[in-house]
């Protein structure tokens, strides 16, 4: 029982509810027409994908990947590339959530709403 | 061997944040709860055995968090 | 050693001439007086018209002379090469190119243009364009030249710059470069096809290489280029309407650059890429030839119609056209020859009539036939070399035209078409009802009109050039070898074409 | 309804092929090709190359130090950006909607109230600790958790603490933004620096064990890697800093009484 | 000389950390330390482009790790090419972009300089790099400097921005999942190593997933035709000195990136390969209809050229879904060509402005009078994206037709024919307007006729566009030939 439910989750479940976060945090941005919500999505987009590398390195009965004394081989610890990559890619999201806020900034002032409709009303005034 | 059930859960819970998120009326609601999706996430990331990557997002999740809210100063919380 | 490159170096030099000077009048064109960019056009007129007649010789010698200058595209080179009938054309080209230039100072002072130096500039690139393609020696090199033509026209015909020249040049735009492009599409597939695009007489695509459908549309997407510039109807539409341009530009237009550019085309395309056999095989030479006779008689019976004299003068520019077409596809060495001498013959003739047509209108100021009653009285040498060129249209012996005519007639009967004949003649016919009218209203004795007092020619800069051409055009139908052997050279090509031996007749 | 409806229609859309294919390795499986190729070669060799225990920063400073450089150049590229983004403000007539505060009434909507939180100990006790905790994780991030990245965040923690709680008090180091723009943009040359000392050092780019220091080669690489880190923390304390600055010193244009 | 290939892009890199400080010596100080690293950088490019034609390709191994471990930069004859021309345009787009200056504040302008500077680095990492992961990183560089310079072009600049960002975003996002699934089923990050693997034991279906993705992810980054929403507003509203980079060269790198991922790493005898073939031909013929079909209903120049744009990609991606290597080198030479095309069209559009302070179609009668070089460097633009001979338009459309015809796909033919004659109609419209319409009363009323034309440093990109375009077309057979081995080579 306990195997069956591990076994859909490791070939099916976990790859699902990840790319479900995903296309949630995607169709989020479609859909929502605040421009903040928009960016708070896009971050929830981020945040599945680097959820999806991680799955791509787990490794049953690795630890995490601190060299102890006594473990050397390769199959004791948990690949450490797929962290790598996603500190680089957490790093690059928080750049571009500022970039985003800075720029929602600007159309607040300018504009006087973040809501899409609103502004691509008055967008034409320019 | 239990690991992959508490994953699942915890998505399960992201998922549902993530549509409080996209169906909610209040920015500010938003982003406290969004707040609430990093420190969740982080909970995920050291159950998978990535506490650099965890460390990370929890400080991430702080300074986006700050930066939303300082956002929310100058915006109005209602939204459609 | 140093002669033989010079020599093949000249068709590279003879269009570079003109290019240069183009470039040099638009860029010192403002900044310099009237007359120092005039010396300019001069001066590249003769060096290119010395260049062009100093390869006659070897021409007739029964060498072409061969040049590659860089690999333009892969595979192909920008290659020049000069053969008989490039060089009948190329000489027409250089020689008219000088008195079309003396003609158009007159005429502009004496109407007092604007923009005189685009006008100069484009004129140039023109001529740099007709020489390109009388030399070309492959598709590609002769597409450029054609495109580059195409483009250099458009300043020519919108040199007004108001209403009706940019609605006239918008209808030439239109024609030129979708028959261009379409051209382009058809180059392509050849090119796929034969895997070579140099010209060659007797053509390169033989019957089995391509599918009979996709051949006869291929012919046809190549032909519609050279159709559409030569005013083969139903794509003659933007000929008229081009009328706007000032005289000099219609002279050009008609009688040397453009529709001559067409016509010459449809020769290459014909003759040079199809080969007889290959354009009789696809019947396109028939469907072709029968568009001519249609154009022919069609276009006379407009013409008789038309009341503007410039107007009458281009629909029977598109009639004459279609002798050559024609005269390409009845497919025999007499008629080429005599379609490749009606190039020659048509433009004297009907550089004449525009000119006059011009002189008439800058010194009184009337478009219209039945205004011109009595002019003769006026402006005598004028209308005496209108009549001597409108009689020569009609094909009257011992003029030009005679020549050509009686040529395409012969190989007409060669090829047991007689049919053509009869469309010869009978167009010669029609050609006398819309021409002779003018020149009968010009002399008419009893008649005085008020607006013709007393006798008053045109500028000397416009005189000298029409009087020149018509006495030409005497000149060649009494001897049609006179001067630059063009009788020998339209021979020797027509002979090449169908393979048959001896550089002479 | 129709939003309710738009969304899930995405979502099962954007899903279904990883759910009827098995294109992916199954999660844990220790055959699988991210656990065989690359990563074992990491596992094994991370302590004797590079002397470093943990591996992802291993991973992340010498095996792929190129990635970690160009990210700290992001995170001043996107500093810069903030700021110049920022830099210009428009006046009052040009903009579509008057703000409130040009108004007669103001309503506080969404005007966050500072006043719950006790100063004195966040500044008297967490701030120090945050500080101290910072540069033992920078120091320390080859050996244990940690690295250049948080404990930048960690300094920028500290100064954020102190720019919200007490907005008008000075605080304990103070950075305008122009300079720490600059900053930012030092942290991630420093980074460059150690690649090219080793250039000159005669080895490839980012390749420790060629710099010119009479040390062996385990040393090179920890000297190597805590240049790096050290790069890194600049660079990303500053960019956050900055970015700070800018927004706060904007965001109070609108509906803010002082 | 073997740190060539990382030289070309540290300098920029460098240049752009290091011209904060240098501006608070004096606000040009820092232009001027830009200005000599990207030139130098270019300089370095063409020394690399002669070594790699002498030697062939060239790898840099960074840190001296091996490949699949470390990261490497892979240049053949290809994307030196590319990274000549970023160079190049870069360097020219650098000196163009000072008479737009609006301020003297140090910060400002040195934050300006550092924005170009990263975005010229971005791309020629793009270009260079021979890593997926490292491909996503520079991505994000030539992103977000993306963002800021089209932020800075006005009110609806910003909106622009916001929107591309976000675009952008889920388009990196998608290709970070591309990346993923590749990495899952190879477990390497190397493009050589992946390509090896994936020859070896690749699972199909997977590979078409991918795929999917990485089309997605760049064709939104290039604006291919269903992904094209962001651009016109996008390129038309960005910072006026900057527009040319960001128009001319930044669209061209992605779709290098699609070829890298499609002939380097999938390769030709890919399963499902001649279905990629046929989703590309069908993506970039709609997206040359469209573009052109769009263009021709602007009255605002910028908007007419950032439509054409969407057009000409097309033409590229065209190239690259018939597939033989004379099609792939029209696409390249497109590439290179329409980069010269592109921006010496907002080269003279920024001219104009600067002179004449507008950009509407309709104020732009008989300008040709006061700025006679600008107005050929439009008129050889527009001929050459028409494919007029002898510009370098016509002979990249040779070459693309030429390989429909070998492959016998006549529709690509019949498309490049309609699509040149809808660009004819456009672009005519801009030379009728530019010499046959009368003044404006706007332009009337400046006295512009006075003066130089335009300053110096805008006049040598003006005038290098104009001969770069008409020498490429005539010396097209050269680079060809270059092309022509690097790609059997590369790809086939």
């Amino acid at each position: 029982m306990m195997t069956t439910i591990n076994a859909f989750l490791a070939y099916k479940g976990i790859y699902f509810l990840t790319f479900l976060l995903l296309a949630l945090g995607l169709s989020g941005i479609i859909v929502c027409k605040n421009y903040m919500k928009k960016l708070i999505c896009m971050n929830v987009m981020q945040v599945a994908v680097i959820f999806f590398f991680l799955c791509l390195g787990q490794k049953d009965g690795g630890t995490i990947p601190v060299a102890v004394e006594g473990l050397s081989a390769a199959a004791d610890y948990i690949n450490p590339l797929p962290h790598g990559l996603m500190l680089t890619a957490i790093v690059v999201s928080l750049g571009t959530t500022g970039v985003g806020l800075a720029l929602l900034l600007r159309i607040k002032e300018k504009y006087g709403s973040i809501e899409e409709d609103k502004i691509i009303k008055r967008e034409k005034k320019f | 061997m239990q690991i992959l059930l508490v994953e699942a859960v915890l998505l399960l819970i992201l998922i549902g944040i993530t549509l409080s998120i996209i169906f909610g009326k209040d920015l500010m609601t938003a982003v406290i709860t969004y707040c609430g999706f990093s420190f969740i996430t982080m909970f995920l990331y050291i159950v998978m055995g990535a506490p650099d990557v965890a460390f990370t997002e929890a400080v991430i999740g702080v300074i986006s968090t700050i930066y939303f809210i300082m956002m929310l100063r100058s915006i109005d919380r209602r939204c459609k | 050693m140093i002669s033989i490159t010079a020599l093949s170096l000249r068709p590279a030099l003879a269009v570079l001439t003109t290019l240069i000077a183009s470039g040099l009048i638009y860029v010192t064109g403002e900044r310099v007086k009237a007359n120092t960019r005039e010396a300019i056009t001069f001066v590249a007129a003769f060096i290119n018209a010395a260049l062009v007649y100093s390869m006659i010789p070897a021409v007739l010698a029964g060498k072409t002379i061969k040049l590659t200058v860089i690999e333009i595209v892969k595979g192909i080179g920008f290659a020049f090469n000069v053969d008989a009938a490039g060089m009948v054309f190329a000489c027409v080209s250089a020689t008219l190119w000088i008195l079309t230039s003396l003609y158009s100072v007159g005429y502009m002072r004496g109407h007092g243009e604007k923009n005189q130096t685009g006008y100069f500039a484009a004129f140039a690139m023109c001529i740099c364009a007709a020489t390109g393609i009388c030399f070309a020696g492959n598709l590609i090199t002769f597409f450029i030249f054609f495109e580059a033509l195409t483009i250099a026209t458009y300043p020519l015909v919108v040199h007004y710059r108001d209403e009706e020249g940019t609605r006239s040049g918008r209808k030439y735009l239109a024609y030129t470069l979708i028959s261009g492009q379409i051209m382009f599409a058809a180059i392509v597939i050849v090119y796929v096809c034969c895997g070579t695009l140099d010209f060659v007489p007797g053509g390169f695509i033989k019957p089995e290489d391509i599918p009979m459908p996709l051949m006869l549309i291929l012919f046809f997407m190549m032909v519609g280029a050279g159709m559409v510039k030569a005013g083969v109807m139903p794509l003659h539409s933007w000929l008229p309407a081009a009328m706007v341009a000032p005289t000099p530009v219609s002279a050009l237009l008609h009688a040397v650059a453009v529709v001559k550019a067409g016509a010459f085309a449809t020769l290459r395309v014909v003759l040079y890429v199809f080969g007889p056999e290959s354009a009789e095989y696809c019947h396109g030479a028939d469907i072709l030839a029968w568009m001519a006779v249609i154009t022919i008689l069609v276009s006379s019976l407009i013409a008789i119609r038309k009341d503007n004299l410039k107007a009458r003068l281009a629909f029977s520019t598109i009639g004459q056209l279609s002798y050559i077409v024609l005269g390409i596809c009845i497919l025999s060495p007499s008629a080429a020859a005599g379609a490749l001498y009606h190039i020659v013959a048509h433009a004297f003739m009907k550089i004449t009539l525009f000119m006059a047509a011009g002189a008439i209108f800058v010194t009184t100021h009337k478009k219209n036939i039945s205004e011109m009653v009595g002019i003769g009285k006026r402006m005598p040498v004028t209308m005496t070399a209108f009549a001597v060129a409108s009689v020569g249209i009609a094909g009257f012996p011992f003029i030009v035209g005679f020549v050509s005519k009686a040529n395409i007639i012969v190989g007409a009967l060669e090829q047991g078409k007689p049919l053509f004949a009869c469309t010869l003649i009978a167009s010669a016919l029609l050609a006398l009802a819309y021409l002779m009218p003018v020149v009968y209203m010009a002399f008419k004795k009893d008649v005085t009109n008020p607006d013709f007092p007393c006798k008053a020619e045109a500028s000397k800069p416009m005189l000298i050039p029409l009087v020149i051409t018509a006495v030409i055009a005497v000149v060649l139908g009494v001897c049609p070898n006179f001067g630059l052997h063009l009788y020998d050279l339209a021979c020797m090509a027509g002979n090449a074409i169908f393979g048959i031996g001896g550089s002479l007749l | 309804m129709k939003k309710k409806l738009t969304v899930l229609a995405i979502a099962l859309i954007l899903t279904l092929p990883f759910t009827f294919l098995d294109i992916l390795p199954s999660i844990g499986d220790v055959n699988s090709a991210p656990n065989k190729h690359v990563s074992a070669y990491y596992i094994e060799n991370a302590i004797s190359e590079c002397n470093s225990p943990n591996m992802v920063t291993a991973v992340i400073v010498d095996y792929r130090a190129f990635d970690t450089l160009l990210e700290t150049t992001v995170m001043f590229l996107a500093g810069a950006v903030v700021l110049l983004v920022l830099a210009r403000k428009p006046s009052i007539k040009n903009r579509i909607v008057i703000p409130k505060s040009k108004r007669m009434h103001k309503d506080k909507s969404g005007n966050p109230i500072y006043k719950t939180v006790n100063k004195d100990v966040m500044i008297t006790v967490i701030q120090p600790l945050i500080l101290v905790y910072a540069v033992y994780v920078l120091f320390h991030g080859e050996v244990s958790l940690g690295g250049g990245f948080q404990a930048g965040a960690l300094i920028a923690m500290a100064y954020i603490l102190d720019v919200l709680v007490i907005p008008d008090k000075k605080s304990v180091f103070v950075l305008p933004k122009k300079n720490s723009v600059a900053l930012a943009g030092l942290g991630p040359f420093i980074y460059t620096l150690t690649g090219i000392i080793c250039l000159i050092g005669g080895g490839m780019f980012l390749e420790y064990a060629k710099l010119p220091f009479p040390v062996h080669t385990a040393e090179l690489h920890s000297i190597g890697i805590l240049a790096v880190e050290v790069g890194v923390t600049i660079g990303v304390a500053a960019t956050i800093i900055t970015i700070l600055n800018a927004i706060m010193e904007r965001v109070t244009f609108d509906d803010d009484n002082y | 000389m073997r740190h060539l290939p990382v030289l070309i892009v540290l300098l920029p890199l460098v240049a752009a950390q290091l011209c904060l400080l240098i501006s608070k010596i004096h606000y040009k100080a820092g232009r001027y330390t830009v200005l000599a690293a990207v030139t130098g950088s270019l300089v370095m490019s063409v020394m690399l482009l002669r070594q790699v034609i002498a030697e062939g390709s060239v790898h840099y191994y960074f840190g001296n790790y091996k490949v699949p471990i470390g990261i490497e930069f892979y240049v053949d004859t290809v994307n030196a090419l590319i990274l000549v021309l970023i160079c190049l345009i870069g360097a020219l787009t650098f000196m163009y972009t000072t008479p737009f200056a609006r301020t003297t504040d140090k910060t400002l302008v040195g934050a300006a300089n550092t924005m170009i500077s990263l975005l010229i680095t971005g791309m020629l990492g793009m270009t260079a790099t021979g890593d997926v992961f490292n491909l996503y990183v520079f991505l994000e560089i030539t992103s977000l400097s993306a963002y800021c310079l089209i932020s800075l072009g006005g009110s609806r600049g910003i909106v622009a921005a916001f929107r591309y960002l976000l675009v952008g975003t889920v388009a990196a996002t998608l290709y970070l999942i591309g990346v993923g699934i590749l990495y899952g089923i190879t477990g390497t990050l190397n493009m050589s190593d992946m390509a090896a693997i994936l020859s070896k034991w690749g699972n199909e279906g997977a590979m078409l997933i991918a795929m999917c993705f990485l089309i997605a992810a760049f064709g939104t980054k290039m604006a291919l035709f269903p992904f094209h929403g962001w651009q016109p507003s996008a390129y038309t509203h960005a910072e006026a000195g900057s527009r040319p980079l960001i128009s001319g060269v930044m669209g061209k790198i992605p779709a290098y990136g699609l070829f890298r991922y499609m002939y380097c790493i999938y390769g030709t005898d890919y399963k499902y390969f001649r279905v990629f073939l046929i989703v590309l031909g069908i993506l970039s013929v709609c997206s040359m209809l469209y573009g052109s079909i769009r263009a021709m209903a602007q009255t605002d120049i910028r908007k007419m050229l950032a439509y054409s744009s969407v057009a000409q990609m097309g033409y590229i991606i065209l190239g690259f879904a018939i597939g033989t290597p004379l099609a792939l080198c029209g696409a390249f030479l497109h590439m290179f060509g329409h980069a010269f095309m592109k921006g010496g069209l907002f080269f003279a559009t920024g001219a104009i402005r600067h002179k004449f302070g507008t950009t509407k179609l309709e104020d732009f009668g008989r300008i040709y009078k006061a700025m006679p070089f600008t107005c050929g460097l439009l008129v050889v633009a527009s001929l050459s994206m028409i494919g007029i001979p002898p510009t370098v338009g016509f002979f990249s459309k040779w070459y693309l037709a030429v390989g429909a015809a070998g492959t016998g796909e006549f529709i690509y033919i019949a498309v490049l024919v309609l699509s040149s004659l809808l660009n004819a109609i456009y672009f005519f419209k801009l030379i009728e307007k530019v010499f046959i319409q009368q003044k404006s009363a706007k332009t009337e009323a400046l006295p512009a006729a006075e003066g130089p034309e335009v300053p110096l440093d805008m006049m040598i990109p003006i005038v290098v566009c104009f001969l770069a375009i008409l020498l490429l077309g005539i010396f097209n057979a050269k680079i060809v030939d270059i092309l022509m081995l690097a790609i059997k080579g590369v790809a086939l």
